[in-house]
This record gives structure tokens, sequence and C-alpha cells, in this order.
């Protein structure tokens, strides 16, 4: 190989790259990607998140019926805004995580459950993710991203800071979360042979930043006007 | 959007029970999960790709699309693991100097990445076999067998039918927003599509109100228990898949099979 | 048993965002009738018949369903929305499963029947509403049509005495508002007392033995369709038409082309018939034989009691 | 100018999931005029208007607006929705904004108007369909028939050159029903071409200048309102019935009550005074002075030219 197939190899990646968006920006690991052991361990340190959110709404539901209707329609309308065409600074077009939005809403322990039920749906009804990779995918959209939204809009409250900045930093982050467990759960399983995980995470951070950082901009924008538009309501 | 969700519901096998093709599609995933062999990877692509084309009788086309759909994901994925960043002293194939760094893709790097890619899309075929044959209704009844807990299942029950009612009204207002030359600019598009997300979300809390009163009116306390579908096993079919099964544990097993 | 099945003496309701939907509202529903809630858009319909079920409870006043008070504790709570049953308007608010078998034995598992035994309900209410054939279908593949069906087998699956049913024919084409129209009757046939709540005056002249006309959260008036409509009054005071069959008839009885000695037409089918029997002998002794015109609409025999207008 | 504002050639559609929804669809909608599309559910009503608009674009066949054929570049769809404006049937779903202002701004400002232009265009919109007073109120507040009037100020603030209507009076009690055939024959007589889509066949008789006949994707008939209406074979292939009113004249002409020397009325209004103005001579020479009796309608005097039946 010479110089001109890595040149060729760079330009087939970078086609590939913003030729099919609608796979690539999504930041699901797909089925079948991560080796036996790691799908096992993220889907066991998953669990207890979602048991400990099944539990909260179990308890909630017993003296508001209602609730459990709300949550399965709000599931669904996570998955409508997942499928969403989002309109990008980039001038493409990729999907929100609604993480932001959800856990300000609901609390992060029944965005968990949500997310779970809205991940199974799309490694299903879309083949976005898969069934071996749900639980990678749970930790790094259904649980590390809502909790650290709701930490960072809690403590936005806190700080007395403008509503709107609370709301757009806790979107912005837990999207910007997401990426970066994603990235580390790819490099752990895929360590490289010279500086291992270090590496490996520095690889797969550049290479999905592209498109991750302006989308995680997008989605705190859109959140906040969102927000606000929620409260003329 | 939904094409699969159409297809689960007209394919060939419908009627078969979902808990055969449940355990059928599952059990080969694990195997291709458990072993490193890329003979194992082909025979499970094959093996799927003929009971989606020629027992479901999906149409070839909409499949090969479908297979595509993983396509980008895979390669930036696989490319980032053979790629590497390194000095020198490894097995290079290729290697390309830049200065102090070098980049290149070393033998073993390699291996591994056409071992992802074979395993991610045999793993993908398996998901396809189960997705387009079993429809979700069904699947759902699955879980509940398999004791997955009331509450999760009763709350898939719910996404699953309220992801259509709401698609349909966010498609509505799209169609009414685009008919008022919403979308037309960048600026204007971030408007229209949170004006859309808004609107789609207080509409989503006032059904979600509605089906309350509804539900209510028919003596709901709490709990959402409905009958389940009956289906009846075949045994010819349950033996067949243990003939495969062991099949393919023999091919992982003879062709440089090795437990990961 | 008692004659009325549902009673409600002086009901006011009040939302928490300051409506005043009933204020004051009285009405006797008779056991095995077919009734119609005549009110325009936004005058207290759905409260009122939201109150039956037992889903709002009066601020004020009384509701007593088989000559019994209703009670609002869990137990009397539950069996009174399994005997009254209530169709909702839009069918996509109130199917909640993707799978029209689950969907409709909600109902019956809630009542606590046995799995057997819901099965069988189910079945059969697929069958009376003809939808048998849609078993396996998902809702969300169904037309609108359809989709009322299934959420009329919700109801009828819990074998209720009573079924309201609010605004049933509203979006259909006129061929599916027909067979709905003629579904009521049927399950009305079998003994079940129907109340349609409804804006539409044909409808509710064509197909009601009996007419509460409600406004502004008040029974404003109640009697037979033709009494309620001779009511000029009345009909314009609830913001109301009357169906035009009866301006036509009418006006053909005072030029001397029919006969005032029948019966009213009650829709277009009899009105022609009854025409078409006319000898045109000047208008003055035409006799029409009930059985030659009356249509499949309401009974011809039913004679309205104990009308107590508040 | 052209003679035609909409020209559709042979359209052809089929939706992503096998619906075959326009099988080559053909029709000439007159400038200023006020047509009816006229067709059961499911006949392809709203594909055909979704052209017009350029939301869907035809897989086959040809789309002129005033002579031109339309392109499907951005600037010249932005242009097209700009002129032909689409009142949906439910307003519950086409209103997104929270306010009535800012619901009804959305058009103007997308077209890139300056807020002040578009503050004019949004107020004149409002006092065109008497909702000035809802000016600050929150879209989910308002009453069925308020909401109904806002998705026509929607469209009317943008000035469209045509304007279409779903279903416009579905739901709609007589009274507010009334109010919005009133306000679209208003809006036609200040010079923009109105459509309706429905399947009220009294509406579409009562209403409409010309009709047009939809079955299965395709135009089955077109003609003034009499002409359609006096097909029978046409009427029945649609799936839909005759107006009342024309199965009731023309009985009443045939039993020699009324002479079949005038025009057919169009309403209730019409056929009552027609009948009034019956002297009862034995229905021989009765006359009737057109202007006596013609009602409020449609124009008496429009005379449609250019049918070409396919």
């Amino acid at each position: 190989m010479n110089r001109y197939t890595i040149l060729i190899l760079t330009g087939l990646f970078a086609l590939i790259l913003f030729s099919v968006p609608e796979y690539a920006f999504a930041m699901h690991i797909m089925e079948g990607f991560l080796p036996a052991k790691w799908s096992i361990f993220w889907s066991v340190l998953t669990i207890p998140f979602l048991v400990m959110g099944l539990r909260t709404i179990k308890k909630k539901v017993e003296d508001n019926p209602s609730l459990k209707l709300l949550l399965g329609v709000a599931g669904a309308f996570a998955f409508i805004l997942s499928a969403l065409k989002l309109p990008s600074v980039t001038g493409s077009c990729s999907h929100p995580t609604g993480v932001g939005l959800g856990a300000i809403l609901f609390g992060p322990t029944a965005m968990t459950v949500i997310g779970v039920i809205v991940l199974l749906f799309q490694a299903i009804l879309l083949a976005h993710g898969g069934i071996t990779t749900l639980g990678a995918n749970t930790f790094s959209m259904a649980v590390a991203g809502p909790f650290v939204a709701y930490w960072i809009y809690k403590l936005g409250k806190k700080l007395g800071l403008p509503a709107w900045l609370s709301v757009f930093l806790a979107a912005f982050f837990g999207d910007l979360l997401t990426y970066v467990v994603t990235s580390l759960q790819l490099a752990i399983a895929f360590p490289a042979a010279q500086g291992g995980i270090a590496t490996s995470v520095i690889k797969f951070l550049s290479v999905f930043a592209v498109t991750q950082l302006p989308l995680a901009v997008s989605e705190g924008i859109l959140t906040v006007i969102v927000f606000n538009f929620l409260k003329s309501y | 959007m939904l094409n699969i969700d159409q297809l689960a519901y007209a394919n060939r096998l419908r009627y078969v029970h979902p808990v055969e093709k449940f355990i059928f599609s599952i059990v080969t995933m694990g195997l291709c999960l458990a072993f490193t062999s890329i003979h194992l990877y082909a025979a499970v692509v094959v093996l799927m790709g003929f009971g989606v084309l020629a027992l479901a009788r999906i149409p070839w086309q909409v499949y090969l699309r479908l297979m595509l759909l993983p396509v980008g994901f895979l390669f930036i994925g696989v490319l980032t693991v053979i790629i590497s960043v390194g000095g020198t002293g490894y097995d290079w194939i290729y290697r390309w100097d830049l200065g102090p760094l070098s980049l290149g893709i070393r033998h073993t790097d390699l291996v591994l990445g056409l071992n992802i890619f074979g395993k991610a899309l045999a793993a993908v075929s398996c998901l396809y076999f189960l997705s387009l044959t079993t429809p979700m209704v069904e699947m759902i009844s699955v879980l509940k067998r398999l004791r997955v807990p009331a509450l999760f299942i009763e709350l898939m029950g719910l996404v699953y039918r309220f992801i259509f009612v709401l698609m349909e009204t966010a498609q509505k207002i799209h169609t009414s927003q685009s008919s008022r030359c919403g979308y037309a600019t960048l600026a204007i598009s971030y408007r229209s599509t949170s004006q859309l997300i808004s609107s789609l979300f207080a509409k989503s809390f006032q059904r979600s109100a509605m089906l309350f009163t509804a539900l209510t009116a028919r003596g709901y306390t709490g709990d959402l228990q409905v009958l389940e579908p009956e289906f009846n096993y075949s045994k010819r079919n349950i033996g067949m898949i243990v003939l495969i099964e062991l099949g393919l544990l023999f091919t992982a097993l003879m062709f440089g099979g090795s437990v990961l | 048993m008692n004659e009325y099945i549902i009673e409600a003496e002086e009901l006011e309701f009040t939302y928490p965002d300051g409506t005043r939907a009933l204020k004051g509202a009285s009405l006797r529903i008779r056991r095995g009738a077919k009734i119609a809630l005549l009110g325009s858009n936004g005058a207290g319909k759905s409260t009122l018949f939201l109150h039956f079920n037992g889903i709002l409870k009066p601020q004020k006043g009384k509701l007593r369903f088989n000559g019994v008070e209703v009670r609002y504790d869990k137990k009397s709570l539950l069996q009174l929305r399994k005997d009254v049953g209530v169709v909702f308007q839009d069918p996509d608010t109130q199917l909640f499963s993707a799978s029209v078998y689950q969907e409709i034995s909600f109902g019956p598992l809630n009542m606590g029947l046995s799995r057997e035994t819901a099965r069988e309900k189910v079945l059969q209410a697929m069958e009376d509403t003809g939808i048998s054939e849609l078993k396996d279908k998902p809702t969300h593949f169904l037309s609108y049509g359809q989709k009322k069906r299934v959420s009329i087998a919700d109801v009828l699956a819990m074998d209720p005495k009573v079924i309201i049913a609010d605004e049933p024919t509203v979006w259909l084409d006129p061929k599916h508002a027909k067979q709905i129209e003629r579904l009521f009757r049927d399950i009305n046939e079998k003994g079940t007392t129907v109340i349609i709540s409804t804006h539409d005056v044909d409808l509710a002249y064509a197909w009601a033995d009996y007419i509460f006309v409600i406004h502004e959260g008040k029974i404003i008036g109640e009697g037979n369709p033709e009494d309620i409509f001779a009511d000029d009054i009345l009909i314009r005071k609830a913001g109301l038409e009357r169906p035009w069959i009866l301006d036509i008839t009418g006006l053909l009885i005072e030029k001397g082309f029919l006969t005032n000695k029948t019966p009213y037409p009650r829709n277009k089918k009899e009105l022609i018939k009854m025409i078409n029997c006319t000898k045109y002998l000047g208008g003055t002794e035409n006799q029409y034989d009930l059985s030659t015109f009356r249509d499949e609409g309401r009974d011809a025999n039913y004679i309205p009691v104990g009308r107590t207008r508040k």
C-alpha cells in the first residue's frame, strides 16, 4: 500500500461519514459490535438503575395511576423525537436525543426506564443499535446522560443561573456525555496496541467529535426554545 | 419510516410461534457473540438471509437496504479500530510516517477488524430475522413469558401504541407547517422544529390525560391486564432449530472457533 | 327493577379552570330506551355523561343508578363502570393497545372475569361489531371507521346495561355513519339502554325514542322527537336547527299536499314513501297505513311516558 | 393571466406504504370559482390537494399553476405555498403555536415579510374571520369553532390566490357550520378561488359553482351541481348520495305539486320559498321568478364553461 491508498481510504472514510448520516450520526453502538464480555458487563451495570427506575415508577403509580399512561405517551414522544430530523448548523440533519429534556421533566430514574424501552424499539423497529449492545447504549444514553443533565440543571438552579442557561447546559452536557461515554465504551472494548485505552479513547472521541459537537450545541439551543414554548403553554 | 413494523405483520412466517422465532434468533446471535469464526459468521448471514428472503418472503430490495443501514457505523468503527497511531517495532502492514508520529495498519488489528465486521454483520442479520418476522405485539408477549416485570411490559405496550398515534400527529403538524412555508431557511427551520416539538409535547400530555379518562371508564385502577394471543408450538420447527444450532456450534468449533 | 336506569338530580360541576359545565342538570333515563342528548358544542354533554359513569363526581346534586344512589367508593365505582359503558369520540384516545384482541380484553379482565370467560366476551363483542377478521391486525393499520368499531367492542365486551356514545357518527362518511347508527339500534334491541350525545338534529330525530336538550349546563327540554322539534323556541335557545324533514313535511301539510292525520316521517326514505302514497286528492282524506311507510329508524310504537320537564 | 389557475394532468401518486392514492387524476380549476371536490373517505381528496400546494410531488403527470408548470426547487415551492393555502381538516393538529397571534403570524413571517407588514396581514385576517378579540388567547383554550376560524385566518394572512379547505364544516354544530360556509363565500367574493374538499353532498350542492367527483384516485366526473347530481350512476359509483333536496323536489315535481319549468332549489330556504309560492294549481302552470326565491348560496348566474370530462 502506498500513500495513495491511504488517501483513497481516507476519502472513502469521509464519504461514508457524510453519505450515511442517518446511522453514522446516531451514537448507538450497532448490534454485535461489542465483544461478549463487554456486552454482559454494561448490561449488568445498567440493571440496578433500571430496577431503581421501575421501583420509583411503581411507587408513584400506586398513588397516581395516570402517571403510567403519561410515561407511556412520553416514551412514544421520545421515540418520535429521536427519529426527527434536526436542523443543524453544519447543514446536515440528525437526531436529537431528548435526554436533557426528559431528565428535567421526568427525573433521571424514570428516564432510564423510558430510555431502555425507546432504545429497544429503535433497535427492533429502526435497526438503530441492537439487542446485544442494549446494555451499553442504555448506560450512555439513558443512565449517564440523564443523570448528568439532571444534576447540571439542579446545580444551575442552585447557583442562580438564568433558567435558559441551566437548560442549555443540561441539554448540551447531557448530549456531550452520551458521546464521551460511547467513545469510552468502544475504547475499552478495543484498546490500541500502543497506548492502550487512552489512545483508543482519543481515536474514537476525535472521529465522532466532527458530528457530535455541533449536534450537542443544536440540541442545547433546541431544548431551550422548546422549554420556553412549553412555559408559554 | 417504520417499514420493518409493516413487514412484520405481513410476512410468511407471521403465524409461526413467536417463542420459536425468538429462541432461534437469540441463540444464534449468542453463538456469534461467543465465538470468533469467520466461517460461523458467513454461515449465519447466509442462513438468516435464506430465512428472511425465502421463508418470510421479504422483498430483497428492502432487505438489502436494511443490511446497508448499519454500514456507516460499521465502517467508521472498524476503521477506527484498524488504523493505529504509534511508534516502530510492530507488525505493520503499512505505515505512514508523519514526523515523530506514524499512522498505519497492523496485521493483528486488521484481523480483529475483519472479525468485528463479520460478527456485527452476522448479529445484525439475526436481529433482522427476528424483527422482520415477529410483530412487536408478539415480541412483547414473549418478554412477558420470560418474566420481564409487568410494569415494563405495560409501558412497552403503551409506548408502542402511541408511537403511531403521535407519529401521525407529528406528520400532520409538519405538513401544516410546510404548507405555510415553514422550514424555508435555517432560522425558520429551528423555529418550526421547536414549535413542532413543543406542540407535540403539549398534545402528548393532553392525550395521556384523555387516555386516562377513557381507561378509567373501563375500570382502570393501575394495572393494564390483557389477554395473551395464542399460538401452537410446532415439534417440527423446534427440531429444526435444535439441529441448526448444533450445526452452527459444530461449524464454530471446527473452523478456528475461539471463545472470546 | 326500577323504571329509570339513570336518574340525575340537579347535578352541578365546575372544572378546576373555572368553567361551570353543569349548573343543575336533572334528567331520568328510561330503561331500554334509545336516548339522544342534544346540544351544541360546549353545552355540557361530555361532562354530563362522565358523571353517569362515575368519572366525575358531582359537586352538588344526586345521581341514582337503577334506583340506588351512586356511592363513590372503589367497589361501587367499578360496578358502575361495568354497568355504564362510554364510547369516546376519538378512538385514538380510547385505544391503548396495538392489538385489537388485547384492547378489547382490557375491560372484561378489569371486571375480574376469568381468562376463559373474558375470551368468550371478547370474541362475542368482535362478532357483534363485525370486526372478527381484524383480530390479528395492529390498531395502527385500521381505518377510522374500523377503530370506531373497536372502541364500541371495547365497551360491549363488558356487557354494560347502558352504553353512552359521544358523537358516534362524526368524521364518518354517510355510508359508514349509517352502519354505526344501525349497530347502535341492534345493541339497543338486545336490551341495552343507548344514549347518544350529539348536535346532529337529523340523527337525533331519526334515531332516538326520546330526546333531552342540554344548553349551558342545564337540561332545558325533553320529550319525544316530534314534540321537541315542534318547540321552536326551545330549539333556537339551544342553538340548534329543526331537522329539514320536519320543516318540509310541515309545509307540505300546511299547503294541503299531505294530510295532518298521520305521524310525521322520520327520515328521507319515509317521507318519499309518504309522498308516493299520496294520491293527490286535493289534500283532504289521505290516510296512511303506518306499517307501509315506517322505516327501520326508531320504534313505531314507543310512547314516551313520565315527562317531567324542569 | 390564464383562465385556469390550477391544471392537473394525469397525476399519479403512490405512498411509501404501497397505497395508490392517485391513479391519473386530471382537472382544471377555473380562476375565481367556488369548487367542491366531492368524494367518499379514502377517494384521494387529501392526496390531490397536497399536490396543489407542492407538499407532495407527483410521481407521474404534470401540474400547472397559473399556466406555468410547477417546478420543485425551493424558491418555486415557497411561492406556490404562498399562492395556494390549505386549511386542514382538524384544527387541533393544525394549530401549533401558543397564542392566536403567534399562530397566524407564522405564515407571513416565513414568507419573509417585515414584522410590520406581517402584523397588518395578521390583524386583517383576524378581522376577516371575526376573531379579533381572541388575539392574545392561548390556542388550546379556544372552542372548536374558534380554532377552525383561526386555522382559516392562518392561511388568509398569507394572501393566497387559492384556498383549499378540507371538510371545513365537519364537527361543527349547524349554526357554526353556516358561519363557516358564509365565510368561504365572502372570501371567494373578494376574488380568491376557493376549493372545498368534502363528502357532504348537501354542502357541495348548496355551496359550489362547479363540482369535481373523485373516486379511487381519479376524477370520474365534473360539471355544475345540477348535472352532477342528475347523473345517478356517477353518484352511486362514487359511493355518495343525492342531496335530499333534489330527491324531494324531484318527487314533488313528479307528483305534480311543483312544476318542472323552474331551476331546482339549492337549499332548504329556497325549497320552502318555492313551496310557499305554489298556489296549488294542480301542478300545471306555476311560474317562479328566480329573484324571489334564490337564496344566498352560490351565484345564480354562474355558467360553467370548458367542461372536459375525462
